[in-house]
C-alpha cells in the first residue's frame, strides 16, 4: 500500500533505477558464479559473492540507520544492536538446525552449552527449531527492543547527545551480556559452525547464491520502504521532527511516536540485515554489539549520504570494499587511508558523497556558500546541546 | 484557591463555574515562579467564546509565559486554566492541547527551516495528526485550494518552492501566520505578529485577524500601539505577571499605571 | 617448624656475636665455606632450602651476603671447580666474587657457571633467615618489620626471643608490633587458657585480615571458654572489617571515579563545552601516555637519577604534545564543522584511526613500559583501608585538574570567550572576539588536558595503541550522564558512576556491575533527559 | 565614516543585494527602510563581516574591508545589534556585556555606565542568563552589548522589534545622545516609521536588493517614497 | 606464478589484538625468509602473503577466504583468539585448506584442517597446578580469569581436578571480569582478603591481554608478592612483561612450553636471528612464536615428504612429523593435530623475563578432549585411523558431521 502511495506520487527515477540495479546484481552475481565455469572471464568467484552478501547486509543496515538519523534526527550509536539481535536470533535457528551433527553429537543442545554443563535448552531457545519463528524473532526481537528503549526514551524527550550516548550504553550493555556465557548464547565465541539452513547446506554454492538474492531483494524492499515513508506526509512529519522537534508539538503532531515508528521500523531493518548476515559470514557473536561497530554503521552512513536513500547503500558498499581491499594490499597502512578517507569525506563532500553528487558542482558551490551562513546561524543553538533540535 | 468553607462561597464557587462555561479560556490565579522569580503572578483571565483580544505590557511582564501555560510548554505552580468551558489544561500536554485547537504563533518565528514554505502549510493543516494516517495520506485538491489561498494570504506563493530556512526574518513571521491559518484551530495565540513589518503589512495583518476573529477567539500580543488600536478590540495590559489594567485601548492607554510603566511619557 | 627454629638459632647466635668483632670470625670461615659450597648441589628446591638452613646454623652473618645474593639469582656453581660464587655482570664473560667476603676473585665464562635456581620457595625461606636477623637491626623500620615477619608466623619457640627483644627496645612503635607479635605467639602456644584468652586482645589489635587470620587459624586449637571468646573476638574482627569495607569501596569508588573524571575532562571540553563530538578524545589520552613512556625513557638513558622526577616534567609535556595535536586538529579539519556537529564524528573517527596507526607504526603494537616513580608506589594503611600511592595521587592530581579547568573556564576572561564563541560564534565575532584563535586553544586545552590525563592513566593502565579505546566510551558516559556542558556535572557522574560501580562489584561481580551500571545510565536519562546536572528554563531551549 | 559602494551580495545563485551604495556619517543617524525580504539585513550582514560581497566595497573610515574577518571589523569600532537579538543564552547578563571587552585595552574594561541609565533592567538582572530573559529584555542587553565595545559605528538592525512603547522611546533618546554626544554614527534599520522619521538624519529605501530612494528623513512624508514600502 | 608457493599469514595488525599478533605476523616473515634462504620448498620460493583482519572476527573469516580462493595459499598461518579461529573453521573445511593455530587455546576441538601447535589445557593448565600444590603447598586457589571462553572452559578443567585432589569448594573462587579490564582495586583486595586465611592461596591467572598490566600494576602496589600469594598465568608472556616494570613481580610465575630464557643453542640461535630481523635488540620472543617456528617446519617437511603442497597431501602427511623445538625436545605431530610439548613453569625476573623453575621431565602430548570434563572424556580425535575428530569411545562412533567428509555412509547414525 506504501508502495502504491509511492507510485502515486511518482517513482523518482534515481530509485527506479537503483531498485534495477540491486535486483540486476541479485540475480547476476550469484548467476555468474554457478553457472559460468570457472575459467570464464565474467565467472565470478565465491570470495566475491561471500563478499559482496556481506555488503548488501551492511547496506541494509545503514540504510535503517539513515531512517532513523537521516530523516528522524536521531542518532543512534547502537543501531549494531538490532543488527546483532537479528543475528542472533538466526543464529539460534542456525544452531539447532546442527541438531545431533555437534562435536558432542547432543541431538538438542548446541555444543557450548554441552561443555559449559547445561542439561536442557534453556527456555528463550524453544521454538527456533522452526523457520518461521525464528524469522520472526528476527524482527520482532529487534523491534520490540527499539519499541521498549524508544517508547520510554522518545516519551522523556531524550534528545540529541543524551539519546545517542545511551543507545551506545545499551549496545555496550549488551554486548557484555552476551559476552557472558551464562546467557545462554554462547558467551564470547559467539554461535557458529552452522551446517544448513532450511535444510540446505550453508556452504553450497547454491544456498550462497540463494543468501545472496535474499539479501539484494531485502535491500531493494528496504530501498522501495524507505523511499515511500520520505515520499509520504510522514516523510515530511520526520524532517520536521528533526529540524524542530517542539515546534510540531504546538501543531499537534506527538514527535515521540513519529520517532518510536521510524526507530521500530528501522530496527526491523536492521534486524533482518544481521539474519540475512549470519549464514553468509557464518559467525555472530558479542562483538556484533561493540559500540565502535555501531559508529562505524554511521560513519558509512555520512560517507554515502545522510538523508539520501542511495547514499548509505554506497558509503557501506565502499567503505566496506575499500575495508576489504586494503587490509590485503596494505595490512600495515590502512587504517592511514580509511581515516583518512573520513576525514576527506566530511571537508570536501560535506553532503556525503551521494548527497554532493546529487547536489551536483553548481549546487556544490551554492552549498559551500550557504554553510559558511549556516555555521554561524546554526550554532546558536549547537553551543552545549550539539544536536539540539531546535 | 479558595480556602474559605464550603458552604460560605457555595454560590460564589457556582458563579465561578457558569462564567468558566462561558469562555473559551478561563485561567485563575495562575503563578508560575522560574528559580524563585515569580513570572506569572496570581494572573486570572478570561477570554469569550469567539473574542478578539489583544495583550500589552512591559517587556518581561509574562505575556509569553502566559501563552506558554495555555499551550502546556509551561505547567502553573497553582492555578487554574481552562479551555472550552471546562477541559483543564493543566493535565493535557502540548500536542494534545494542540489538537483540541489551541493554535499559536511563537514570538520568535519557529518553522521547519528544512522544508519548503508549501510544506510548511502542509503539516500544519488540520487534519489527522496519527502516524498511520499520515503515512498513507494523499493529498487532495481540497488541501490543494486551501494551501494556495493561504499561500497568497501571506504573499508567499511565489516563494513557496523556497527552503524555509532561506526566508528573510519578516517572511519567516509571515509563514508562521500562514501555518497557524492552516492549523485552523479555535484560539489563535499569536504573539508579536508584527515586529518586524512594515507599516502597510501591519495594517494588512491587522485586517487579516479581524477577519479571522469573525469565527475564531483570538489573543494577540503586541507593543506596537498603532497595530492594537487598529484591532479595534478590549485591550490587557499585564504587569509583573498579572493583570495592570483592562477595557478599551482608550481607556488603558489614558491609564496613569500603564503610562507609568509601559508607554512612558 | 625447621624452617623457624633455625631462624631462631640463627638470630640467638647474631646476637652471641654482635658483641664480637667481625675480625673474630673471619679468620675461621671454613664451616661457612662449606655450608655454602652446599648450596650447590643439585638436586631440587627442597634440597636447597636444607642447603640453606645448613649456611644459617653455621650463625655466621657473613652468610647473609651470599643469601641475598642466591635471593636475586646471582649465585653460580662453576662447573669445573665444583665452586659456588657470586657472580656480578652480564655477558658472556662474567665476574666471579668470593661468597662470604664479596671481592673479585676472577673471572669465567657463562658457559662454565651453572646458575643455583631459586623460586618462591627458597626465596621466602631466605628471606625469613634474614630478616629474622634483622630484629636486632638498627633501622626501626627493619626491626618492625622483622616482628611483622613474627607476627605473620606465630610460634610459641619465639616468645623468649621476643621477650628478650622487648627488653632492649626503646622504640614505642617496635614494641608495640613486638607485643603483638609476642601475643599472637602466646595464642599458638600450650599455655594455660587464661594467658591466651588475655592475648586474645592484643591480637585482635592487629586488626584486619591479619588478625582475623591469626585468630581462625588459632581456634581450631582451643575448646571451651578459649574457644567462645575466640568466636567472639573473631565475630568483633569481622565486624570492624564490614565497616570498613564500606569505607573502602567508597575508596575504591573514588579513585575509579577520578580515573573517570581524568578521562573525561578533556572531553567534557571539546565535546561538552564545544560540541565537537570527538572520538579522537581517547588518542590525546594516548599521546599523552606515550609523551610519559618518552620521557621515561629519555630518562632512563640519559639522567637515570632523575626517574623519580620524569612525571613532573611529562606532566608540561603531555599537556604541550596532545594540546598541539589538538590545535593542529582544530586548524587543519575541525574548523570546518562549526555548525555541523555531527559530522565531526565522522571526521574525528578517521582522526583517531589515523593516530591509533601512526602510534602504532612509530612505536610498534606492543605495551610500552612506564614505571610509577617511587612516591608512587605501594601501598599505605587509613584504619583498615589499603591506600595505594598511585590511586591516592590520581584522586589528587584528578582533583586538581577539575578545580584549575573550572577556574580557566569560569573565572578568567579566556574562558568567557571559549564559552561566548561556543554558544555564538558570529556574534561573538561581532563583538570583536578573534574567533578563529579561540577555536583553537578551547580545543588544543581540551585536548591539551587529556594529554595529562594520559600522563596520569599511564601510571595504572597500559600504554599502548588501544589505550585511547578504552576511554573513549567512559567518557562519553561521564560527560553526558553529569549534563553535557556542565564541568561540575562531570565531576559528580564521575564519581558516583565510580563508587556506584564498586559497590555493585563485589556482589555482581566485575562484568555484571558494568552492565548495571550501564542500565542505571539509561534509566536515569529516562528521569533527567539532559543530565544530572541539566541546565533548565529557556536559556537552554532558545 | 562608513561608505558602502555598489555592493552585490547573493546568497548562492540568489542575488540579495544589487549595488547598494551608502554613507553613513559621523554623528548622524542613517535610517535603511524597506519591506520583508529586500535585503536590509544582507546588507548589515555585508557590513559587519558575517557574508561576503560578491563584489563592490565598504569602507570605515576611508580604510576598505575586503575580506576582513568580522572581529577585526569590530575591533576596528563597529559595533552591531542583530536582527533576532542573538544573546549568548548562556551567558549571564554580565557576561554577555563583557564579552565586548575583547577588542578594549585592558584599561577600558568596564560597562559605561550610560548602559544602565539607558536600561535599568539590565542592572537587576546582571546574574540572570541572557537566555532567560523576555524577548524585549534581550534586545535591551544586544543594544547594551554592542555600546560596551566602545563603537564608532553602531549599526542596527530593527532594535526596536519587540520592545515596549517607553523602552522604544528611551531608544529613540539613547541614539540622539549617542549622536550628539559621541558624534557616533548610527546605521539604523527599520519598519517603525515613526521612529525613523524622529530619529533619521538621512533615509535610504531599499527594494529587492536595489536602492530605491535616497534622502532626507522629511521625504518620508512623501507619497512616492511611501510607495517603496507599501505591499 | 607457479613458480612460488604462497603461505598465508592472518593475524590482526590492527585493533585490539594487534598488540600480541603483529608479532607472530613478524615471526612467519623471519621463517619464510630464512627458509627461501636454504632454497625454499620443492624447488620453489615462498612467498608470504600477509593481511590484516583488524581483530573483527566476520572479518577474519573474509580474509581467509580471500587467502585461499584469491591468493590459492597451500597454508595459512594465523589467529590468536579462540573466536578467530571459530570463525574460520567452516572457511578452511569448505575450502579444504590448512590452518596452523599457534596459541595455547581450551581444547574441546579437533578439525581436519587445524594443526594446534599451541598448549592445549593439559599441556599448560595442569602441570602448573601440580608444581603450585606440591612445590609450594596451595591450598586455596583464586581462578581469576577474562569472561570469555578459554578461561571459561580452563578454570571449568581446574577446578575439577582441584577438586579430584582434595581441595574443598569452599577453597576455589572463580571469578571473571571484562575484556580490557583496567580497574583491579576490588578483585585484588578480594585475593587479598581470600589468601589471609590461614591457608597458602594461589591465583591462577587466564587474564587475557590488555587487563594483564592493570591487574600485575595493582598488585604490586596492593603489595601482594609471589612470596605470599603467586600468581600463575598461562597468557602471560614475556611480550606482555615488556609493558611492566617487573621489580615488584619477581617470582609470579607462567606456564607456557617455551620461554626466551631457555638455554639451548636452538633457542639462541632463534633469538639471535629474530633480533637481527626485526633489527631490534630489545624484542623478546615468546611462546606462541615457538609454536610457529614448530608449526612451519613441520608443514615444511610434510610438503616435502608429500611432495606436493596439495592440502589434502599435506595433512594426511603431517601427523607422524617430528621437528626439533627451541627448548631441546622433539615436537611430534599427533594424529589428534596437537603437538608435543615440554611444559615450563617460569618465574617472573626482574629484566623481564622468566626464569624456568620447573620443567615436566618428558614431553606432553597434547589432548583435544579434556579428561576432566565428563562430556568429553569418552572422546578421542584420530586423524590416521578413525578419520574422526570427535569419536566417541563408549559408542564407538563418530560424533557429528565432521566424519562425514570422509566417511559418507556413517552419517545415518546420527
Ligand atoms: N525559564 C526562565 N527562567 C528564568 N526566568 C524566566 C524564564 N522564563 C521567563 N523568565 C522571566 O519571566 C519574565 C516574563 O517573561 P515573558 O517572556 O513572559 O515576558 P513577555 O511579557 O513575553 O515580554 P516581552 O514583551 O519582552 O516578550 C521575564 O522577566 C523573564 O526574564
Ligand atoms: N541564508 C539565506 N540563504 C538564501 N537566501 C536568503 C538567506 N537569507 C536571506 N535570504 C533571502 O534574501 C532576501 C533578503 O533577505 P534579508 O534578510 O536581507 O531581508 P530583510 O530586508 O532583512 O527582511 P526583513 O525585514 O524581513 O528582516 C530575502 O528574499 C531572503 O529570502
Ligand atoms: N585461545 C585463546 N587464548 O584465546
Ligand atoms: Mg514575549
Ligand atoms: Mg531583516
Amino acid at each position: 500500500m506504501i508502495v502504491g502511495h509511492l507510485l502515486r506520487g511518482g517513482l523518482n527515477r534515481w530509485i527506479v533505477l537503483s531498485l534495477a540495479v540491486i535486483l540486476a546484481i541479485g540475480i547476476a552475481v550469484p548467476a555468474a558464479n554457478l553457472f559460468l565455469p570457472a575459467a570464464h572471464p565474467l565467472h565470478v568467484p565465491t570470495y566475491i559473492v561471500a563478499l559482496f552478501g556481506k555488503y548488501l547486509c551492511y547496506a541494509l543496515l545503514a540504510l535503517s540507520l539513515d531512517l532513523v538519523w537521516g530523516y528522524v534526527g536521531i542518532l543512534s550509536l547502537g543501531h549494531g544492536a538490532f543488527f546483532a539481535l537479528g543475528g542472533y536470533a538466526m543464529g539460534m535457528y542456525l544452531m539447532r538446525q546442527i541438531g545431533a551433527r555437534g562435536v558432542y553429537g547432543d541431538p538438542v543442545l548446541p555444543d557450548f552449552m554441552v561443555f559449559l554443563n547445561w542439561k536442557e535448552l534453556p527456555w528463550f531457545w524453544y521454538g527456533f527449531d522452526q523457520f518461521w519463528f525464528a524469522a520472526l524473532m528476527v524482527m520482532v526481537v529487534p523491534g520490540l527492543l527499539a519499541f521498549v528503549f524508544g517508547w520510554f526514551a522518545f516519551r522523556s524527550r531524550v534528545t540529541g547527545v543524551y539519546l545517542s550516548i545511551i543507545t551506545q550504553a545499551m549496545t555496550y550493555a549488551l554486548m557484555l551480556a552476551f559476552f557472558r556465557n551464562n546467557m545462554g548464547f554462547g558467551g564470547n565465541n559467539g554461535l557458529t559452525d552452522f551446517k544448513d539452513i532450511l535444510g540446505f547446506s550453508v556452504q553450497a554454492g547454491s544456498t550462497r547464491g540463494a543468501l545472496f538474492f535474499a539479501s539484494a531483494l531485502a535491500l531493494a524492499l528496504g530501498v522501495l520502504f524507505v523511499a515511500a515513508l520520505g515520499a509520504s506526509r510522514y516523510g515530511k512529519l520526520m524532517v520536521a521532527v528533526r529540524d524542530a522537534e517542539a515546534r510540531t508539538r504546538f501543531i499537534g503532531y506527538r514527535p515521540e511516536y513519529v520517532k518510536l515508528f521510524a526507530f521500530v521500523a528501522s530496527a526491523v531493518m536492521a534486524g533482518i540485515a544481521g539474519a540475512l548476515y549470519v549464514p553468509q559470514v557464518g559467525i555472530i557473536n558479542p562483538g556484533e554489539f561493540a559500540p565502535a561497530n555501531s559508529i562505524e554503521i554511521v560513519v558509512w552512513t555520512a560517507v554515502g549520504g545522510r538523508g539520501t536513500i542511495i547514499g548509505p547503500i554506497i558509503g557501506a558498499i565502499l567503505v566496506n570494499a575499500g575495508k576489504s581491499w586494503l587490509t590485503g594490499f596494505a595490512p600495515e597502512f590502512w587504517l592511514f587511508a580509511l581515516g583518512g578517507l573520513f576525514v576527506a569525506v566530511t571537508l570536501f563532500l560535506p553532503k556525503g558523497i551521494v548527497g554532493t553528487a546529487m547536489d551536483g558542482w553548481g549546487g556544490f558551490r551554492r552549498l559551500r556558500a550557504a554553510r559558511h551562513e549556516e555555521a554561524g546561524q546554526s550554532d546558536a543553538a549547537a553551543g552545549p546541546q550539539p544536536e539540539a533540535a531546535q | 484557591m479558595e480556602k474559605a468553607p464550603q458552604h460560605a462561597v457555595g454560590s460564589e464557587a457556582e458563579t465561578k463555574e457558569s462564567l468558566r462555561k462561558e469562555t473559551i479560556l478561563y485561567l485563575d490565579g495562575v503563578s508560575v515562579s522560574f528559580d524563585g522569580f515569580k513570572a506569572i503572578n496570581n494572573l486570572s483571565f478570561l477570554l469569550q467564546k469567539g473574542e478578539m483580544r489583544a495583550i500589552i505590557g512591559p517587556n518581561g511582564a509574562g505575556k509569553t509565559t502566559m501563552m506558554d501555560i495555555i499551550t502546556g510548554k509551561t505547567r502553573p505552580d497553582e492555578g487554574e486554566v481552562f479551555f472550552d468551558g471546562d477541559i483543564d489544561l493543566t493535565k493535557h500536554d502540548e500536542p494534545a492541547i494542540a489538537t483540541m485547537g489551541i493554535g499559536r504563533k511563537f514570538q520568535k518565528p519557529t518553522v521547519f527551516e528544512g522544508h519548503t514554505v508549501e510544506d510548511n502549510l502542509a503539516l500544519a493543516l488540520s487534519g489527522s495528526r496519527s502516524i498511520f494516517a499520515s503515512i498513507f495520506h494523499h493529498r487532495d485538491e481540497e488541501e490543494e485550494a486551501r494551501i494556495t489561498g493561504i499561500l497568497e494570504t501571506i504573499r508567499l506563493y511565489p516563494l513557496r518552492e523556497t527552503s524555509a530556512a532561506n526566508l528573510s526574518h519578516g517572511q519567516k513571521q509571515w509563514l508562521e501566520i500562514g501555518m497557524l491559518l492552516a492549523q485552523d484551530p479555535k484560539v489563535l495565540l499569536v504573539d508579536e505578529p508584527v515586529a518586524g513589518m512594515t507599516d502597510a503589512e501591519t495594517e494588512e495583518t491587522a485586517r487579516l485577524l479581524r477577519d479571522i476573529a469573525r469565527d475564531h477567539s483570538v489573543v494577540v500580543v503586541e507593543h506596537d500601539m498603532g497595530f492594537v488600536r487598529d484591532l479595534g478590540v478590549k485591550v490587557t495590559c499585564l504587569h509583573e505577571g498579572s493583570v495592570l489594567s483592562e477595557g478599551s485601548i482608550d481607556h488603558v492607554s489614558s491609564d496613569p499605571k500603564v503610562v507609568e510603566v509601559y508607554l512612558g511619557r | 617448624m625447621t624452617l623457624i627454629r633455625t631462624i631462631f638459632a640463627a638470630f640467638f647466635l647474631f646476637l652471641a656475636a654482635l658483641p664480637l668483632q667481625m675480625a673474630s670470625a673471619q679468620d675461621d670461615d671454613t664451616a661457612l665455606r662449606q655450608a655454602i659450597a652446599g648450596l650447590g648441589a643439585e638436586k631440587g628446591y627442597s634440597k636447597l632450602r636444607e642447603a640453606i638452613a645448613v649456611v644459617v646454623e653455621t650463625g655466621d652473618p657473613r652468610g647473609a651476603r651470599v643469601l641475598n645474593a642466591l635471593s636475586e639469582g646471582d649465585v653460580y656453581r662453576h662447573q669445573d671447580q665444583d665452586e659456588v660464587f657470586i657472580v656480578a655482570g652480564r655477558g658472556k664473560e662474567l665476574t666471579l666474587l668470593d661468597p662470604v667476603t664479596g671481592e673479585k676473585v676472577g673471572t669465567a665464562a657463562k658457559g662454565a657457571l651453572k646458575k643455583v635456581r631459586v623460586n618462591n620457595s627458597v626465596r621466602r625461606t631466605v628471606d625469613e633467615a634474614v630478616g629474622a636477623l634483622t630484629l636486632a637491626a638498627k633501622d626501626p623500620h627493619v626491626r618492625i618489620s622483622a616482628a611483622r615477619t613474627l607476627i605473620e608466623n606465630p610460634d610459641p619457640d619465639s616468645i623468649e626471643i621476643i621477650d628478650e627483644a622487648l627488653q632492649d627496645e626503646d622504640d614505642s612503635a617496635v614494641i608495640a608490633v613486638l607485643e603483638q607479635a609476642r601475643a599472637a605467639a602466646i595464642l599458638f602456644s600450650d599455655q594455660p587458657d587464661e594467658e591466651r584468652i588475655a592475648a586474645l586482645d592484643k591480637v585482635r589489635e592487629i586488626g584486619g585480615q591479619e588478625a582475623l587470620s591469626l585468630l581462625v587459624r588459632a581456634r581450631s586449637a582451643t575448646q571451651g571458654e578459649l574457644r567462645d571468646a575466640t568466636d567472639r573476638a573473631i565475630a568483633s574482627v569481622r565486624r570492624n572489617l564490614q565497616y570498613w569495607s564500606v569505607g573502602q569501596n567508597v575508596w575504591y569508588g573514588i579513585s575509579l571515579g577520578s580515573v573517570l573524571l581524568l578521562a573525561a575532562i578533556g572531553l567534557a571540553i571539546t565535546f561538552g563545552v564545544m560540541g565537537v563530538i570527538n572520538m579522537a578524545h581517547g588518542e590525546m589520552v594516548m599521546l599523552g601516555a606515550y609523551t610519559t613512556f618518552m620521557v621515561q625513557e629519555v630518562m632512563r638513558t640519559s639522567f637515570p637519577g632523575l626517574l623519580d622526577w620524569s612525571l613532573l616534567i611529562a606532566l608540561p609535556l603531555a599537556f604541550l604534545v596532545a594540546g598541539a595535536v589538538g590545535f593542529v586538529l582544530e586548524r587543519s579539519v575541525i574548523r570546518f564543522l562549526y555548525g555541523r556537529p555531527l559530522e565531526t564524528l565522522l571526521a574525528t573517527w578517521g582522526v583517531s584511526l589515523i593516530l591509533q596507526q601512526a602510534v602504532r607504526t612509530i612505536f610498534g603494537p606492543t605495551n610500552r613500559e612506564v614505571s610509577n616513580p617511587s612516591f608512587m608506589s605501594g601501598a599505605f594503611r587509613l584504619g583498615e583501608l589499603s591506600i595505594t600511592w598511585n590511586r591516592l595521587w590520581i584522586v589528587v592530581f584528578a582533583l586538581v585538574v577539575f578545580a584549575v579547568l573550572l577556574y580557566a573556564i569560569n573565572r578568567t576572561s579566556l574562558g568567557l570567550r571559549m564559552r561566548a564563541v561556543t554558544q555564538n560564534r558570529r556574534m561573538a565575532a561581532a563583538m570583536g572576539i578573534r574567533t578563529p584563535w579561540v577555536d583553537a586553544l578551547t580545543f588544543a586545552l581540551g585536548s591539551g588536558i587529556a594529554g595529562i590525563a594520559g600522563m596520569a592513566l599511564s601510571q595504572i593502565d597500559n600504554v599502548s595503541p588501544n589505550l585511547g579505546q578504552g576511554y573513549i566510551i567512559d567518557s562519553f558516559m561521564v560527560v553526558v550522564f553529569g549534563g553535557v556542558g556542565n564541568l561540575w556535572g562531570t565531576l559528580i557522574a564521575a564519581l558516583s558512576l565510580g563508587v556506584a560501580n564498586k559497590f555493585l562489584e563485589p556482589f555482581a561481580g566485575a562484568v555484571l556491575a558494568k552492565i548495571f551500571v550501564l542500565v542505571f545510565i539509561i534509566l536515569f536519562i529516562q528521569k533527567r533527559p539532559r543530565g544530572l546536572f541539566a541546565l533548565k528554563g529557556r536559556a537552554v531551549e532558545a | 565614516m562608513l561608505t558602502v559602494e555598489n555592493a552585490h551580495l547573493h546568497y548562492g545563485a540568489a542575488e540579495a543585494l544589487r549595488g547598494v551604495s551608502l554613507d553613513a556619517r559621523p554623528g548622524a543617524i542613517t535610517c535603511v527602510l524597506g519591506r520583508n525580504g529586500v535585503g536590509k539585513t544582507s546588507l548589515m550582514r555585508a557590513i559587519v563581516g558575517h557574508h561576503p560581497l560578491t563584489s563592490g566595497t565598504i569602507a570605515l573610515d576611508g580604510q576598505t574591508f575586503g575580506r576582513k574577518p568580522a572581529y577585526d571589523r569590530a575591533r576596528a569600532g563597529i559595533g552591531f545589534v542583530p536582527q533576532g537579538r542573538e544573546i549568548f543564552p548562556l551567558l549571564t547578563v554580565r557576561e554577555n556585556l563583557e564579552t565586548g571587552y575583547s577588542g578594549l585595552a585592558r584599561s577600558d574594561r568596564s560597562i559605561p555606565d550610560y548602559v544602565f541609565d539607558l536600561f535599568p533592567v539590565l542592572k537587576d538582572m546582571m546574574n540572570r542568563r541572557g537566555g532567560d530573559l523576555s524577548g524585549g529584555q534581550q534586545q535591551q542587553l544586544a543594544i547594551g552589548r554592542a555600546l560596551v565595545t566602545r563603537p564608532k559605528l553602531l549599526a542596527l538592525d530593527e532594535p526596536t522589534e519587540g520592545i515596549q512603547p517607553s523602552i522604544i522611546k528611551d531608544i529613540g533618546r539613547a541614539l540622539t545622545f549617542l549622536r550628539d554626544e559621541f558624534g557616533m554614527a548610527i546605521l539604523l534599520v527599520e519598519q517603525y516609521l515613526d521612529f525613523c522619521r524622529e530619529l533619521a538624519d538621512s533615509i535610504t529605501i531599499l527594494d529587492r536588493g536595489e536602492v530605491v530612494h535616497q534622502g532626507a528623513a522629511e521625504d518620508l512624508d512623501r507619497s512616492d517614497v511611501r510607495a517603496h514600502l507599501t505591499v | 606464478q607457479d613458480d612460488t608457493i604462497k603461505v598465508g599469514i592472518l593475524h590482526s595488525l590492527s585493533g585490539t589484538m594487534a598488540i600480541s599478533e603483529t608479532t607472530l605476523k613478524d615471526a612467519m616473515l623471519m621463517l619464510i625468509e630464512e627458509q627461501n634462504e636454504k632454497g625454499g620448498v620443492l624447488g620453489k620460493k615462498l612467498e608470504a602473503v600477509v593481511v590484516d583482519p583488524a581483530s573483527d572476527w566476520p572479518l577474519f573469516a573474509e580474509k581467509a577466504r580471500q587467502l585461499i580462493e584469491q591468493d590459492k595459499v597451500a597454508a595459512v598461518f594465523g589467529c590468536w583468539t579462540s573466536v578467530s579461529r571459530k570463525s574460520v573453521l567452516p572457511v578452511f573445511a569448505e575450502l579444504d585448506n590448512i590452518l596452523f593455530y599457534p596459541v595455547q587455546y581450551e581444547g574441546e576441538e579437533s578439525e581436519k584442517n587445524v594443526f594446534y601447535t599451541g598448549a592445549a589445557p593439559n599441556q599448560q593448565a595442569i602441570p602448573a597446578v601440580d608444581y603450585l600444590m606440591e612445590e609450594e603447598g596451595v591450598e586455596r586457589w583464586v581462578l581469576e580469569g577474562t569472561d570469555y571462553v578459554y578461561p571459561r572452559t580452563t578454570n571449568k578443567i581446574l577446578e575439577q581436578y582441584l577438586k579430584d585432589h582434595g581441595v574443598a569448594a569452599e577453597d576455589i573462587i572463580v571469578n571473571y571480569t571484562p575484556f580490557g579490564f583496567s580497574d583491579w582495586q576490588t578483585e585484588v583486595a578480594r585475593i587479598k582478603d581470600f589468601g589471609s586465611a590461614g591457608k597458602k592461596t594461589a591465583v591462577v591467572s587466564t587474564i587475557n591481554g590488555d587487563a594483564n598490566v592493570p591487574f600485575y600494576k595493582e598488585l604490586a602496589n596492593q603489595g601482594i608478592e609471589a612470596q605470599d600469594i603467586p600468581v600463575v598465568a598461562f597468557s602471560v608472556g614475556e611480550e606482555e612483561l615488556a609493558g611492566i616494570d617487573t621489580e615488584p613481580l619477581v617470582g609470579h610465575l607462567a606456564a607456557w612450553n617455551y620461554f626466551q630464557s631457555v638455554d639451548t643453542p636452538e633457542n639462541e640461535a632463534f633469538i639471535e636471528k629474530w633480533h637481527e630481523f626485526t633489527g631490534n635488540e630489545d624484542r623478546v620472543t615468546n611462546d606462541p612464536m615457538e609454536a610457529h617456528y614448530i608449526g612451519f617446519n613441520m608443514w615444511v617437511k610434510a610438503v616435502e615428504k608429500a611432495g606436493t603442497t596439495d592440502p589434502d597431501a599435506v595433512i594426511d602427511a603431517l601427523p607422524g612429523i617430528e621437528v626439533p623445538n627451541l627448548t631441546g625436545g622433539t615436537a611430534t605431530m599427533l594424529p589428534n593435530h596437537h603437538i608435543t610439548k615440554p611444559v615450563l613453569i617460569g618465574e617472573i625476573q626482574d629484566d623481564g623475563q622468566f626464569e624456568v623453575v620447573s620443567e615436566t621431565d618428558e614431553l606432553v602430548p597434547g589432548d583435544a578432549w579434556s579428561d576432566f570434563l565428563p562430556e568429553s572424556k569418552k572422546l578421542e580425535a584420530d586423524w590416521v585411523d578413525l578419520k574422526c575428530g570427535n569419536y566417541d569411545t563408549e559408542a564407538e562412533n563418530c560424533l557429528g558431521e565432521t566424519a562425514m567428509a570422509d566417511t559418507e555412509e556413517e552419517t545415518e547414525a546420527n
